[in-house]
């Protein structure tokens, strides 16, 4: 019959896969001991660097999903300039995230005015317990060492950007 | 390439020929039915025809040509009277303007059908609205017409609470069978907006006894 | 294998000898196909590792998988015909049991010499049919009584052709004893040439061909897996299935197929044998009893090499319709078998 | 030749006609008393075949199917009524969602929709990217689909070939956008941002590598008889049913409508400037909407590969306010995303949020076809049609 071809060439599909297989080992990694690095530009979690915040709120008020929470309070800083009047700067008390709820559009890091906010593509945070995923400020903070240079262009773009 | 922030009223408009007939030949053969038009040029055209020959004139414009059937929906023009679920559940909540403005080509009710058919040979759309009578919610259903109007009827039925006269089967189709409401009309809060408040209505503690002068300098 | 042992051995310790072997004949290959077949060949086909954790290369996966299902709940639906639902696995598994029963493994190595095997092995292969409806039917699930049905029909349908092919062979052979039909492929010789001996699968390839679709279809490995149908009926007769009732089904399943894959070979490729021109063997008698260790061995590397062929075609084809199933066997395997047998039959008497 | 003096029939061609005459003696069977009781089958929520939480309901005699309906809203998330509390930035994050396997190729009709209100056009750097990003979800869309059939025909190694390939996809889309699967990288007046350095050649090897990937599909899976034999005149959806159902993409392609809105619409993307052809097929049947759908993979790779090659230089994001209010009036934008015709209707009140918007799915209308194209086929069938039509819950409860 002529029909046969069709099948014999599905079985050396699957053939030449076995036996690519072989040679060059497979596409799968084996996570926990290898682990793939994420692109430059994955929005794994969250990154604050608190110093940079001024408390503005925009973060929190542009999130779609409600789930950044900020407190804040004036303070007098010491002046700038020697001799100048002490400052009144805004104090952040508390910064939370709650990664149960983000869904990782990354609204608030692109609208924060100050830089405070980042991506990093550090992805490990999962919790037994969901109310362990509400990061605090601190913890944020701690992802700051893990946010990486923002990659270069590709040829042709526009780098006076930002 | 236009790169400036301008708005539709500053363009220039252009003439479009084809949209104009199109519409031209579409009022000829609806007649009168046909109770407001708007061709915006190069872009879309939207006509309105009377709730009674609703069912009716959709037969003829399947008969002209426009045999694609794209979508059917519900619009309801009064704004929300809830916002965005945004205010601060310790104030009363604020008066919001609910008066109800009718889109494109006008219309004289709350609620309007629209219909978007699509001519398979030249590609041309037409978006048909229709009112849907106020209190009563009802008009006749198109399913006879496009087979696939089925399944958006249902849809509308339970989203807007409009019946459809002739509609063979208005189960719901996303609801449940004993859900009370009409969860897309305006007036139907969203729980999810309502169940916790809105962490942007927090603002910074000013300093304790502090002035409102200092606040310049963050 | 009994006369290996000087010793007399008392009846009862025959045996469970023979259970023992029995438990080895059919496990071991069930548990290397599993291994070879399901977690590495297939895993490698789909260009992944399969299970790498349980030991070396993860070759001590199936035991964890043992382990894991052995712990589950058994549960047993509401509605369930209980005591059919109870039996049903362990009748599958049994006809594996008889079926490896007249498998010869070596000159002496055997659990029972059948004058009829051939017959009987025919026979008992379908009692795992009975097992599969009453699965499917004790289920009190539409899923799997749709799947118990489509099984019976199919595998009715199926035995027919797997009966008609083996009867070339016998006509050949001019025997149903299973140890005969080897010493026949192994003593013989095609057109005077006995250098390969005369394996049947040369002689008898439509017959091969034929045989083996039917084991196909009989152990519903895909393309004739509509029985359990994993996108269809969600794995039909056993979806109620779970913890060791499942685990016996899957064993049966795979150790059919080895046991099948034995018979196959034993069947067509000269079974335990070496052509025995090699050895200037001549009839059964003059067989060194060396063969007792190194047939089981022969028999299990053409077990392998068939079982290979089952499963790299279970990886690689869609399944059929039911309909289509039934089409091809009444209507395609059944009239060549036929044709096959009046040809054989008719070469017999010429030569 | 006709084999039923039927004025629908007539219209049909022979293997259509058969499955006309199988679904009419369906309706008969149902509707005269039955001897035997029949059988009502709940397929799904749960099932493998539906990818999701579907649910279908079968009247069945035997294995063949009397009458079946589709019950969906297992997964109905109401966007359309969400889209009513967010602004237009926010709303780009939401309707990633509805058809999660081509997540960018959703954002783009609403961005081009939200952009035609404000009178902003993106700059031409800004929409060859947003082609490029639009086709490569249709191929990780379309390509596990491919495998996907597969699996849902019994075949186990297809789909991990398509997870394997399009891994190399999401890849691509990842390191350019940050998300793997939502992207949300198209804003208001163009991009959130440039490609990264290196993309373009890396893009160009993937590419290959998905061409090879649907060569292979090919010979392990069309080529194959069983595989023909089960979708060769199943399903079959003559031409004026797919127009009255709405249908689209490549289903309704393969009953023969040469209708791409790619090529056949106004557009300010960049598919007008490379040439690609539109593949249809004049059976209808479920063989025909697969080979459709695997040309389709073929010819966005073409697409790719030209567009890489000439994307322009400059900025890749318009003039646009910082606070997006978008003027009074009423939009419509249509694309051809790879389920089919996916628009948005959107009416704006000035404000910084949609007043309304509609959300015209294609996986909607092309499910709601298949009670009248369940009727009288069998059991395994259903998975066949149902795989072929191609739906992701997601888009068809939105």
């Amino acid at each position: 019959m002529a029909q046969i071809p069709g099948m014999i060439k599905g079985l050396a599909v699957t053939f030449n896969t076995m036996m690519r297989t072989f040679k060059n080992g497979s596409n799968t990694v084996q996570y926990p001991r290898e682990k793939e690095a994420p692109p430059i530009r994955a929005r794994g979690v969250i990154a604050l660097h608190e110093d940079n915040c001024t408390s503005c709120m925009l973060c929190s008020r542009s999130c779609p999903d409600w789930c950044i929470y900020i407190e804040a309070h004036k303070e007098l800083a010491p002046p700038r300039r020697e001799g100048g009047k002490p400052r009144a700067v805004n104090k952040l008390d508390r910064f939370d995230i709650d990664y149960a709820l983000c869904m990782y559009c990354g609204i608030c890091v692109e609208v924060c005015p100050f830089d405070a906010l980042f991506w990093s593509p550090e992805y490990e945070y999962s919790e037994p317990s969901i109310a362990d995923l509400l990061h605090d400020k601190s913890k944020l903070g701690e992802w700051m060492e893990t946010v990486p240079a923002a990659p270069e262009l590709e040829v042709g773009a526009d780098k006076k950007k930002k | 390439m236009v790169n400036q922030l301008s708005s539709p009223a500053e363009t220039t408009p252009v003439v479009d020929t084809v949209r104009d007939q199109v519409l031209a030949d579409v009022q000829a053969t609806l007649g009168a039915v046909v109770v407001d038009s708007l061709v915006k040029p190069g872009d879309d055209m939207w006509i309105r025809v009377s709730t009674l020959s609703w069912n009716e004139s959709m037969k003829k414009l399947q008969a002209m040509g426009f045999d694609y059937f794209c979508f059917l929906s519900a619009i309801d023009w009064m704004p929300s009277p809830y916002g965005r679920g945004e205010d601060d559940p310790t104030e009363p909540a604020p008066e919001r303007d609910t008066t109800i403005r009718p889109g494109y080509t006008g219309g004289d009710t709350r609620m309007q059908l629209l219909v978007r058919l699509v001519n398979s040979r030249t590609h041309v759309g037409i978006n048909v609205k229709t009112d849907v009578p106020n209190e009563v919610y009802t008009v006749d259903s198109i399913a006879n017409v496009f087979a696939g109007a089925n399944w958006h009827e249902r849809e509308a039925h339970e989203m807007f609470g409009i019946g459809f006269v002739g509609h063979p089967d208005l189960r719901n189709m996303y609801l449940p069978t004993d859900f009370e409401g009409f969860p897309m009309r305006k007036d139907f809060p969203l729980l999810a907006r309502m169940v916790k408040p809105w962490p942007g209505i927090v603002d910074v503690e000013p300093l304790p006894g502090g002035d409102a002068e200092s606040e310049e300098a963050s | 294998m009994l006369s290996l042992l000087a010793v007399e051995i008392p009846y009862w310790g025959q045996s469970l000898l023979r259970v023992l072997g029995g438990l080895v004949a059919v496990l071991l290959p069930a548990g290397t196909i599993v291994y070879v077949f399901l977690f590495k060949m297939m895993s490698f086909m789909q260009s992944r590792l399969g299970p790498m954790e349980a030991g070396p290369y993860g070759s001590m996966q199936l035991f964890a998988e043992v382990g894991k299902w052995l712990q589950k709940e058994d549960i047993q639906p509401d509605n369930a015909d209980k005591r059919i639902f109870r039996m049903a696995p362990i009748v599958v598994l049994m006809s594996t049991f008889l079926l490896v029963a007249v498998v010869p493994f070596g000159p002496d190595a055997w659990f029972t010499d059948f004058e009829t095997g051939v017959f009987y092995a025919l026979a008992v292969s379908s009692i795992s049919v009975l097992g599969i409806l009453m699965a499917g039917w004790s289920s009190a699930n539409k899923y799997s009584l749709l799947g118990g049905l489509r099984a019976a029909g199919q595998l009715i349908a199926y035995e027919l052709p797997m009966v008609l092919a083996v009867i070339g062979v016998v006509i050949q052979a001019e025997t149903m004893n299973l140890q005969q039909i080897v010493v026949a492929q192994n003593a013989g010789s095609i057109f005077g040439s006995d250098i390969v001996g005369n394996p049947y699968v040369l002689t008898q390839f439509v017959g091969f061909v034929v045989f083996m679709i039917a084991v196909q279809a009989e152990l519903t490995q895909a393309p004739f897996d509509m029985p359990i149908a994993e996108s269809e009926l969600v794995s039909g007769y056993m979806t109620e299935y779970s913890g060791f009732r499942f685990l016996i089904f899957f064993i049966g399943e795979f150790a059919t197929a080895g046991v099948f894959a034995m018979i196959a070979s034993t069947l067509f490729l000269g079974g335990w044998g070496v052509p025995f021109s090699w050895f200037g063997w001549t009839t059964m008698d003059s067989v060194d009893n060396w063969m007792n260790v190194a047939g089981p061995l022969i028999v299990f590397t053409k077990m392998m090499v068939l079982v290979f062929l089952i499963m790299w075609i279970r990886f690689s084809y869609p399944r059929f319709r039911e309909d289509q199933l039934q089409r091809f066997a009444w209507k395609v395997l059944i009239p060549i078998s036929l044709a096959n047998i009046m040809v054989t039959a008719v070469l017999k008497v010429a030569f | 030749m006709t084999i039923l003096n039927d004025p629908v029939s007539a219209k049909l061609g022979d293997r259509a006609q058969l499955s006309y005459i199988a679904s009419q003696a369906a309706d008969a069977r149902l509707n005269v008393e039955l001897e035997t009781e029949g059988m009502t089958l709940n397929i799904g929520p749960q099932h493998p075949a539906t990818h999701g939480t579907l649910r279908i309901i079968a009247r069945l005699d035997g294995e063949q199917v009397l009458w079946a309906e589709p019950s969906c809203g297992y997964m109905h998330r109401g966007y359309e009524k969400l889209t009513e509390v967010r602004s237009f930035p926010q709303v780009t994050s939401l309707i990633n969602r509805i058809d999660w396997l081509g997540s960018f190729a959703n954002e783009v009709p609403f961005i081009l929709a939200a952009e035609k209100l404000m009178g902003v056009e993106a700059p031409p750097r800004a929409q060859w990217i947003r082609t490029i990003l639009f086709e490569l979800s249709r191929i990780a869309n379309v390509s596990l689909f491919l495998g996907d059939l597969g699996v849902q025909l019994g075949a186990i190694t297809p789909v991990f070939m398509a997870f394997r390939d399009r891994e190399y996809v999401l890849n691509l889309i990842e390191s350019a956008t940050g998300g793997r699967f939502h992207p949300n990288f198209d804003r208001i007046g163009g991009l959130k941002d440039d490609l990264p350095a290196g993309w373009i050649d890396e893009t160009k090897v993937v590419m290959k590598k998905l061409r090879n990937f649907c060569d292979e599909i090919e010979s392990l899976l069309f080529g194959n008889e069983i595989f023909q034999s089960r979708t060769r005149g199943i399903g079959v959806i003559p031409r004026d049913v797919a127009m009255q159902y709405g249908l689209s993409g490549a289903n309704l392609r393969a009953s023969g409508v040469d209708w791409d809105l790619r090529r056949d619409q106004d557009s300010s993307m960049a598919w007008n400037k490379v040439d690609f052809k539109v593949w249809t097929h004049p059976d209808g049947d479920s063989f025909a909407r697969c080979w459709v759908r695997l040309q389709e993979t073929r010819e966005a790779t073409k697409i790719v590969d030209q567009l890489l090659d000439g994307i322009p230089a400059g900025p890749v994001m318009a003039k646009v306010p910082k606070i997006i209010k978008v003027p009074e009036g009423e939009a419509w934008v249509s694309t051809e995303n790879p389920l089919g015709e996916m628009g948005y209707y959107v009416v704006s009140r000035g404000d910084s949020g949609p007043f309304r918007v509609k959300i015209r799915s294609a996986s909607f209308n092309n499910i709601s076809i298949t009670p009248w194209l369940l009727r009288g086929v069998y059991v395994p069938d259903i998975i066949t049609i149902l795989a072929s039509l191609y739906f992701i819950l997601g888009d068809i409860d939105r």
